[in-house]
Formats: C-alpha cells, structure tokens, sequence
C-alpha cells in the first residue's frame, strides 16, 4: 500500500504547475487579455494532451492518477483551456470507440472537440435526446462528442457545433458552454468508430468524475492558499488579520474541508484504471459527493477571508466560486451522487 | 406585551397602504436604465416628503413628525409588502446632522435631505480601513479657511448617485488615531472628487469608490468639531441600519415566496425534503423578524443602540445566504447556465451581507465584548 | 407594538427566578439530596401553579406569556419537579375540560398529574391506543391525563399510574418517565368534565409547544451563562479562555442561536391566547421548530467549551443537554414540526 | 501508487484473518463484569503477543518485528473488521521508552510492556493542566535517591486496570514551564497512590483520574534526563494516535451497518432523504479512512508525525460525532426513552471525541502553525 505519487507522477505535477502557473488567471480581466492557444500550445507540446490516448498495447498513456495531477493544476491555475472537455473527455470517448486517429489530433492540439451533455448537466447527451442540451468547455472546439443509441449499443456521435448552438451565459467564466434548445437532426449526428461496451461507459463515467474532482480539488487549494496569502499581508487594528484565531480557524476548517476532498479524488483516480469498473464508479462517486458538499464552503469562505475586496468582480476570488459551483454540479450534483451511493449500499435491506 | 399594532398605529398603516396602493409608479421595477432609475428613486423621495412620510421618527423642529421608530418600521414594512420602491436612507445622515450640526448647518442641510433634493452618501471606509475604519488615511489639512481633502474612499454606497458626502478624515496625524479624525459635509461636485462605480462578484455595480484629489472644504463645512469625527461616526454607524430598517425583512419573504414557487414548477413539493427545506427558510425569515420587532420594542422603550443588533444582523446574514443556498439547489444546472435570470447575480448579491456593515467576525467580536469576555 | 414584558411580567419572572434560582440544581448529584418537595409547595405558595387555572370570568389566571416566563426559569434551573406537566399540560386540560375543582388541587400543590404522551411522544395520547404510552413529567403523580374519543367529540380522560406502568430510562434526568407497553384496559380510564371542542386542543396544543420552548430556552440560556462564567475563570496557556476568538465566536453563535429561538418562543407565549387558534398553532410550530433545531447544538458547544471536565457525569453540562434534547423532542422534533409547517405554507401551489 | 496490498502485506493479511477467526474468544462482547472484561483483554494482548502480533513496526532489537507501520494499520483494520477485542496499546509508551531510556530500563521495562505482562497507563494531564499540558503541578522532589512525588493526574485512560504510569511531574519549579518537566516510569501499586474512575457522560467509566501523595520513586526509574519530560512527552503524544491506529475506521463502519438497519427496521430507506444522510455518513467514513491512508503512507515514507495528523483527528471527530446525531434523528423517541438500548450511551461517548487527546480548537491551532499563519 502507498499512496503517494510515484516520483515520474511528481515529475508531471511540477510540469503541469508550470504551465498552469504562467498561464493561470491573477484576475478576470486576463480572460480576455492573454493568448490562451498559446497556452494550449505548450500543453500539447509537453504531451499533456495526449494523456488518454493510447500506446501500442491500447492502454491509456496515463491512468487517471496522471489525468487527476493535471486536472488539478488547470484547476489550480483556474485555466481558461479546455482541457478536461478536449484532453480528457473527448479524447477518451474516441478512444474507447477505437477512433485512435481522431484522437491523435486533439493531442496534438491542432484540433479541439467537446462533450455535449444532457440539460442538467448530469451526464453525456444520449440521442435520440428531445430539448435542450449544452456544448460543455467547448472553447475553440468545433464539434462535441455524444452518445447514441443503436441495435449494437451505444455508439459515439459527432455534431458540429457551427449550427444551432448559441452561446449561453455559464456561471463559470473559464469554460466555455453552449446551448442548444431544440432537437438536433438526426442527420448531422456522425457516428464515430465502434460501439461502445457497458464498461467502456462506466470507466468514462468514472474518469469523468476523478477529472472534475481533480479539478475543483485545484480549484479550493488555490483559492485557499490566495486567502491564506492575503491574511499574511493584509493589516486591520494594527495586526495582520491572520492572526486572528477567527480567520485562523476559518482557513483551517476549509483546508481540512479541502484535504479531505483531495484524499478522496486521489483514490478515485487510482481507481479509474487499476479497480472494476463498479468499484472505480463508487469510488467516483465518493469523491464527487464530498467535493461538491465542500466546494461552495470553502469559496466562500475565501470571499470572507478577502473581505470587501473579495465581493468585487475584479478580484479572483468569485472566479474560484464560479468554477467551483459549476464542478460541483456538472455529472451529478451531491444529491444525485448520494442517492446513486445509497443504491449501492442500501441493497442488502 | 403585544405585537399587534396599537390603534393609532393601525390607522397609521391603514392610510400608507391606501396611500402606496395609489402613488406606487407602476413597472417601476421594469425600469432597466440607470439614469432612469436614479430619477425613479429620487422623485419617490419627494412624493414621499410631501406627503409626510419623511422623517416619521425626527424631531419636530427638524422638519420630522416626531413619531416612534415603530412608524418607520411600518413604513418600511408595508414599502416592503406593497413592493414600493426603496425608501430613502435619510435617517443615518440626519441623526448625524441633527446631534452634531451648528444651528446653521442644520438650516441649510436638514430641509434638502429630507425633501430629496440632495442626495447623500457616506464617505468612511477606505482600501485600508475597512473593519478597522479608524485606521482611515484620508487626510484634510488645514489651508487658511478651507480644509484640502486628499485621499480615496470605497464603499461609498450610492456615491454615484449622490450631491452631497458625510466625510471622515484625518485632520490630526499625531495623535492616537481615534482622535485625529474629523467630519464634513462635501459636496461630491467639487473640482477633485472622481467618483468610480464599483462592479461586485455578481456583475452589478452595487457601490462606488470616491478618490479625493486636493478637494477644497470650507471651514464652516466641518460637522463638530475637530476630532470628533469618530464619535459621530459612531453615532452614524449605529444608526446605519436601526431596527425600524426592517424592508429587508419583506423582501425575504418576496423572495421566499419566489422560491417556493420555483420548488413548485420543478415538482418538488412532492418531497418531504424540500417541504421541510422551504419551511425552515420559513422559521428562519420569522425569527429574524420577531427577534428585530423585540429590538425595535428595546428602542422605542428607550433603550440606545447596543450590540443586540449584532445578533439581528448575524441572523439576517445567515437568513439570506441560507435562502440563496436554497434557490441554488432548486435550480441547479438553471441557475449556472443563465436559465433562470437574475438567481445567480442575487446568490452574489447574498454574499457580502456577512461582510459590509460590520464583518460576521466583526458581529460576533461585539457579542463577545456583551457577553463580558475577557479581550 | 410593544413585545417586552410588562411590569407585573417583570416582577413574576422575578419571583420565578428567585425559586428556581434557590433550587437549581448546580451538579447532578443534587438530584438526589435535595428536598424537592419544598420547591413544590413554594411554587404553590407563590401561585405559580395556579397560572392557568380560571378566574371568575372563566380566563385563565395567566396568559401564555406567564406561563412562558415561569417556564423559562424552571428550565433555567433544571428543575426537576414537573412544573409543565401538572401545572401547566394537566391543569389546562382539566379547565379545558370545566374539572375547575380537580385543577385547584393541583394548583395547590396538594396533588399532581401528568400528561400521557403517544409513543412517539409528538402529542398526547388518545384511546383507544392500541399500544405503548408515556407517563412524561410525572414525578409525585399519581395519574396522568390523556384523551379519549367520544360521539360527543375528544374527552379528558385519567389514568391511575400505579398500575402497569414502568419506570423508563428517560434522557432527561430532571422530569419522571413512566412506559405502559401494553394497551390499557378501557376499564381503567376515567372521564372528566365535558367534552373539549377542536378549538381547545388547538389552543392546549399551542400552550403545550409554547412552554416546552420557553423551557428550553431556559435550558440553553443558562447553559450558555455557565460555560460563559467559566470561559472567565478558566486558565490555560496563562491566560483566560475566554480571551480566545474561537472560544468567544464559539459562544457568540451559541448566543445568537438561542437569542433566535428566544424571539420565537415569546411570539408564541403570546399567540396562546391572543391569536386565532391556526396562527397561534403556526407560531408555536415556528418557535419549536427552531428551539428543536439549535437546542442540541447549544448544549453542545457548551460542554464543548468546559472541555474534558463538561464530559464527566458529575458536572451540570450534560444534564443541560439532555433536558434538551427531550425538549426538542416532545411535541414534535424538527422534522414533524416544519413538515406541518409547510402543509400551511404550502397549500397555495 | 496503489492502494492495494503488496503481495507480502496481502500474505500477512491472509495469515492474520485466519489465526484471528481461529483465536477471536467467542462472546468476549457480551461480557458485562468489569474485572471478567479486564482479563480478557489481558488475555488477548498475552495471546497476540504468543503469536507475534504485539510490536509488529517495533525495531527488532526491542523484541519487535520491524515492519512497517502498514503492518500495525493491517492488524488494526482487521481486527476492527473481525470485531476482535480492542488491541494493545503499547505502541507510544514503547516510543517513550526505547527512545529516551537507559539501557537497563529498556531490558526492564520493554519485554513485559509487549507481553502484555504489565499494563500501563499515560499520567499526563492534571485538572488544570489540560489543553495546556506544560502547565502541569504535580511536582516530584528529589529526596536522596528518590524523587517525591505529590499531585492529581486527570483522564488517565486504563488507570483502573494498570500495573505502571508513564508519568510527568515538575522537577524544576524555577525555570520555564516547559523546562522544569520530567520523565518517571512508576508503578501505580505503590504506597500513596489512589485511583478513582471518572465517569463520563454516558454513564460509563471511560477513564480514571490519579492521586499521588508523597509516592516515592527511585531515581533510576527517571526517564530520561531531569527537564527532558516536555520533550518525551511530544514524542509520545505524537505517536499516540499514529496514521496506524486506524482501527476506529473500521469501528464507524460497523456502526454505520448498525445505523442502516436501524433505518431499514424503520421503514426509512423508501426516503430519498435518508437514503442520502446515510450515503453522506458512508462518504464521511470513506474519506477517513483515504485520508487516514494517505497519512501512513507519508509516514512510511520517512516523514516524522507532523501537524496532518489534526487534519485526520478533525475528520474523524466530525464524522463520529455527525454518526451518532444520525442515529439519534432515526432512533428520535426510542433513543431519548430508554427503549434503544446503547445509542444514547454512544451519543454521550462521542461528544469527547472533539475534546480528548487535543481539542477540536487545538487543532485548529495546530494546522493554521502548518499554514505558516502569523501568531
């Protein structure tokens, strides 16, 4: 037994913290002021987009642990890219219907595609779908990636995004979300590769959710070492308010909030690859359940911590909130997750 | 004891309703352009001057009625209800006026304020004085006859909107800093004052900073006398949001009933789990409101502000934030996709409650301090 | 408008103060080794246990802001005599039921009666119950009242306690807990007086709920008085413990929680007898929802703060909690209560 | 990483299981007379320690087996799964002792620690020394080759059943607090040594106070050099509750089935509600437990015990504690009456959870040191 990351995982933590840190957001107004493909760039040339493709044996290049330390610094670094729907999502959902070439050129980062889900964000569209659905981190891309059903089961469909998608206003600045309100024709569905197995779906699903968890874990550590930063220099009645015992246990209470969410997302990242596919999905599960129960929390809790400066649309902090709200809810909120836990365990009765 | 209203009480409300149902300007709450809504809210201010409505709680001599703080409260209770727009926040401003003002002062400031034909803001807090508001930098030396203002104020609520400013500043650098602080009525029109909106977590512009370059006051403009500006802050301050300022308290049941019928349409009723969560944002709007009338009934039996409002506001705090925590897990992916309009800007709107106006952490210091626990 | 007591409320809370003040109990141990009996007959000698009998006019000597502020004092000393049972529960019945003789026996002290309570014990019981009851607050009864159904509507009915009941193992170690498993022989219920109307136990039902929330209120508030007395005398690190933030912001929540429930609970002391009977119900429901919902966590972070010591069976912390915790629970715990809350709230959909 | 077995710890676990279910006295729960209850936990440390599971992460020249710390936390889990009686406690004495003691104390004291032949007890605490244990009172003078020891010790868990104390008591009082301490092993069989059990809340005798009047010690059973308790007693604590002890994870576990039986008895789990609170409770355990993983597996990696080991302490207060208010929600009636017998005896004996062994409030503390706050 151990669960610390192998000395090749830290060297790709230190290499994705690089990136993400030159590249990460200081405050809103670099959304719109940086080159961010040049961002996507480096990330394709490090070979971080290539994580989920897979070598000559048909295993990922990197198992979830590895998507999951990456995940976590984009999350860290609040980066405006889309990496989870491109790099992880996408990616994977092409190479589990053996479109191995198509993948190829997400990694490369030449092309970008996204993933459609269904309207409440719970999970991938399924078409024949008949309302509304959303292109989810759709930034740059040109299609997105969903599910349909056929006599030999789930297949992976490809719709472009060029027609019928307006842009809708995502609580999340850094990802970019489409909508569309109507029922897609079926014609402009493209089938990709071969059908899908049932446990193709439940290791995407659980890759799914070690992804975001990573993600929002980066998220809160972030926020939480910001505010923590500022309690060290911001001066009120003469003493840096963080020796105030009130903000001390605050930032305690979130970090411990935060850890705990972290040791849960570490194992549902081991657990993509290395468990069945039942146990890696309640693993996820887990994992999901505990982040989107803290993740509100410990944001806002860092709005707190930064007081009035902290309330601003100028300031960091509600971009973390931002991001972190919408983590929490995307593949199943903390209700959906619990009942789908209750499930499992509740059976014997 | 009793929390029904006396009779004159309820012939007081009984006209305000009939009088709200026929001067509220219909769709004024469609209204989305600024200038226009800024011209909405100070000609209700003047409709409400002339038909007494006021200064219900001033003195007499000052242009008010002369009535008790409970007649402000039902002012604000039925603007609340009938969802007239807001009510002028002339109370604060005046008190300060009133307590501390020269007689010629208070002739030439009171009647404007209270008419509406200026419109006031508070310039106190700063970049680096926000809790601990003596800590404020902003200096006014003194120049022959005028004071020369330097310095930059946030937080400075209505400060785009407004003519006029109560001013803190620092007129003393060497002395302690609760006693180099001084007071003056500025008019914010002044050659060197820039005032800058400022935009919060939810998009809207909800408050304003105000930089004050080489800004000229004449003597005669300073409120008290000198170094004595933090005493009338502090008169200022507990009176900022007394406890007849209760028209929160029907917004939160506005809200509460929008929430409900947003449980409503999604099915949810169905569940003992939101029923259950609905009626406990419910007990938690009523015990905010009963725990202000036990306040407001402290104030009128003579009692001065204390730091039981402190335990209004963490209530009021944790009551709005609670109930926007509801609407979130109502709306789920609606609200975080831009479906539902204007739930996430309000859940952004909650988030400052716990901060302006006295910090949560600020609140329960101040409990603390009336608890008698050692420092 | 005017919510504060009145003068002569004033100088009762005083009397009661002073009563309830003298036989606190300060340890548990007192439970035991002090004369109970004298606090009964100085709570008859003071009238206190004739509140709610009826003066000529047939109006109850004391409205439910009396009862609420003898109750608060009681709860306040913990004191174990069953003040809301015989006094107040018993004796409302009885005078609901015209028994005007059998209420003045007990208003003298010469005898006493409890209340029997359904299994759950949400509400009294009411015959022909097929199964198990409670005797609740019956120390020194020798009966209990309940309620039968008759073609004339609901009846007050008594019930010997000597026999078929048992002592039961209540959490509250301040009020007597008797169980009767079995369904009890028609035979043994005696009628009183006249049939009640639906009004009367709307009415009795929010009198009920109305003083149980007074009492824990008084439960909570010198909980919370105590931990604050010693938070001043305790020394640790050389310096008071109340002097640190995470104690004071500790009582300071614990304060403004019980404050809350206060301002509901003397709503509903009032509403008693002055609102129609649905709105005084709805006040009463209100107040108990949010005693119930804070009163275990009050209690709580009292023991909390008087550390290793607040654990141990001989200090008062944990008597506190426990008066509590039955409080919160007769008459309807939180889930009860606001789920009757919302059928009001929520009828209009 | 790989949160598995390697082959010899899946090996090790095999062997373990076996020989537990082999060994495991039948109804040794049942068993309600203390002095019985006493001996067979005596019995089970002289039988585990027969089969070489006492001391497994000791270093071999004290009569351990030098594995790693992995292999106490398999023991532990496997024992907690198996429902076996409670495992010996003799990790963090032993700590304190082969660290600190001479070589003669080790010879003396180590083998029949480990045996289960002698039982110890840890006298730290004192009444007013609790959270802020350098401020300790009971003082030992010294008196020729003995040192005298007088004072109270306060929550000595085991006091009742223990042979020998690891004792703190002020050696110097005119020096700084922390530097005046000293180390002592002593029997608590000696003359002027009085123990009385405490009883907790739940009306059981959790743990014991001390009285120690005029006991004298030989100054060869001094642990370590004189003032270099606080040091030995860092140590100690420290390795009190190690990333190893996980065996209250499998304890909530086993609760966690008992509160799911007890919803389904009652008819809960056709209510998406409590179907969530008890996925919530399995999250919670879960949690735990990877944390608690995460923590050994830093140990085992060389990291000394630092300040995470609060982040698990906090979790694990939360997550009992919120168990038990659980079980009192579902139980409601039948737990406060008497009629589910245990669960309120449970509730009480979770509350200290937050308070023993550093309060909830110290840990706190403990993690804002970590996250490099200003003090």
């Amino acid at each position: 037994m151990l669960t610390l990351l192998t000395d090749e995982q830290q060297m790709l933590k230190e290499v994705a913290g690089e990136i993400a840190g030159s590249a990460g957001l200081a405050n809103p107004s670099d959304l719109t002021s940086r080159n961010w493909a040049a961002t996507w760039q480096s990330l394709a040339q490090s070979g971080l987009l290539a994580l989920r493709t897979r070598d000559e044996d048909g295993s990922p290049v990197g198992s979830g642990v590895e998507v999951a330390v990456v995940a976590e610094a984009m999350g860290a670094g609040l980066v405006p890219v889309p990496y989870l729907g491109s790099a992880i999502l996408a990616t994977e959902l092409l190479c589990l219907a053996g479109a191995d070439d198509d993948a190829a050129r997400l990694a490369e980062g030449t092309a970008r595609a996204g993933v459609l889900l269904n309207r409440d964000l719970s999970g991938l569209a399924r078409f024949p779908a008949d309302g509304m659905v959303y292109g989810w981190d759709v930034d740059g891309a040109e299609e997105a990636l969903a599910l349909t059903d056929s006599p030999e089961g789930p297949r992976v469909v490809r719709v472009s995004l060029a027609d019928g998608f307006v842009p809708a206003v995502s609580a999340d600045l850094t990802r970019r979300l489409l909508r569309s309100d109507g029922p897609i024709d079926p014609a402009r569905l493209t089938t990709v590769g071969r059908p899908l197995t049932p446990e193709d779906l439940l290791r995407w699903e659980a890759l799914a959710l070690a992804a975001v968890c990573a993600d929002v874990v980066g998220v809160m550590r972030s926020a939480l070492a910001k505010a923590i930063a500022y309690a060290k220099e911001r001066v009120q009645y003469g003493v840096l308010i963080g020796s105030f015992q009130a903000i001390q246990h605050m930032c305690a209470e979130a970090y411990v909030a935060a850890e705990a969410a972290a040791s849960a997302t570490s194992y549902a990242a081991w657990a993509v690859d290395a468990l069945d596919p039942a146990d890696a999905l309640l693993a996820g599960w887990t994992a999901k359940a505990q982040c989107a129960a803290v993740a509100r929390d410990v944001t806002e809790t860092v709005m707190q911590v930064f007081g009035g400066i902290g309330q601003t649309y100028e300031h960091i902090a509600h971009v973390h909130t931002r991001r972190a709200l919408m983590d929490s809810l995307v593949f199943g909120d903390e209700n959906a997750l619990l009942l789908r836990i209750a499930d499992v365990r509740l059976t014997g009765e | 004891m009793d929390y029904r209203d006396t009779p004159e009480e309820a012939g007081f409300r009984a006209d305000l309703r009939q009088w709200l149902a026929d001067h509220i300007p219909a769709g004024w709450d469609k209204i989305e352009d600024e200038q226009e809504a800024v011209a909405l809210r100070k000609g209700w201010h003047r409709t409400l001057y002339q038909a007494g409505y006021v200064g219900l709680s001033w003195p007499v001599e000052y242009g008010g009625r002369g009535l008790s703080p409970v007649y402000d409260a039902i002012l604000n209770e039925e603007s609340g209800n009938l969802n007239a727009p807001p009510l002028p926040s002339v109370g604060y401003i005046g008190r300060a006026i009133f307590t501390y003002a020269s007689e010629e002062q208070k002739q030439r400031f009171l009647p404007p304020l209270l008419s509406g034909d200026t419109q006031w803001c508070q310039g106190f807090s700063e970049p680096e004085a926000g809790s601990d508001l003596a800590s404020l930098r902003t200096s006014a030396r003194l120049d022959g006859d005028h004071y020369v203002v330097n310095g930059q104020k946030m937080w400075t609520s209505g400060g785009q909107y407004a003519d006029w400013c109560l001013l803190l500043a620092r007129t003393d650098p060497d002395v302690p800093k609760h006693k180099g602080i001084s007071a003056f009525l500025v008019s914010v029109k002044e050659p060197g004052v820039t005032v800058r909106p400022i935009v919060i977590a939810s998009g809207e512009a909800e408050t304003a900073e105000v930089f004050w370059d080489d800004v000229r006051i004449p003597v005669h403009q300073r409120l008290g006398a000198p170094g004595e500006g933090w005493r009338i802050a502090m008169t200022t301050v507990s009176y900022e949001r007394g406890p007849a300022d209760i028209g929160f308290i029907a917004a939160y049941r506005r809200t509460l009933r929008k929430v409900e019928h947003l449980a409503a349409e999604r099915g949810l009723l169905e569940q003992p789990e939101w029923r259950k969560k609905l009626a406990r944002a419910y007990v938690q709007g009523e015990v905010l409101r009963l725990n202000c009338m036990e306040q407001l009934s402290s104030r009128v039996s003579g009692r001065p502000p204390g730091p039981e409002g402190s335990v209004a506001k963490l209530l009021w705090a944790d009551a709005e934030q609670s109930l926007q925590h509801l609407a979130m897990d109502i709306l789920g992916a609606d609200e975080l996709t831009g479906s539902a309009e204007g739930w996430l800007s309000s859940y952004f709107t909650s988030r400052p409650v716990s901060v302006y106006g006295g910090s949560a952490q600020i609140q329960k210091n101040i409990i603390a301090r009336m608890l008698d626990l050692p420092r």
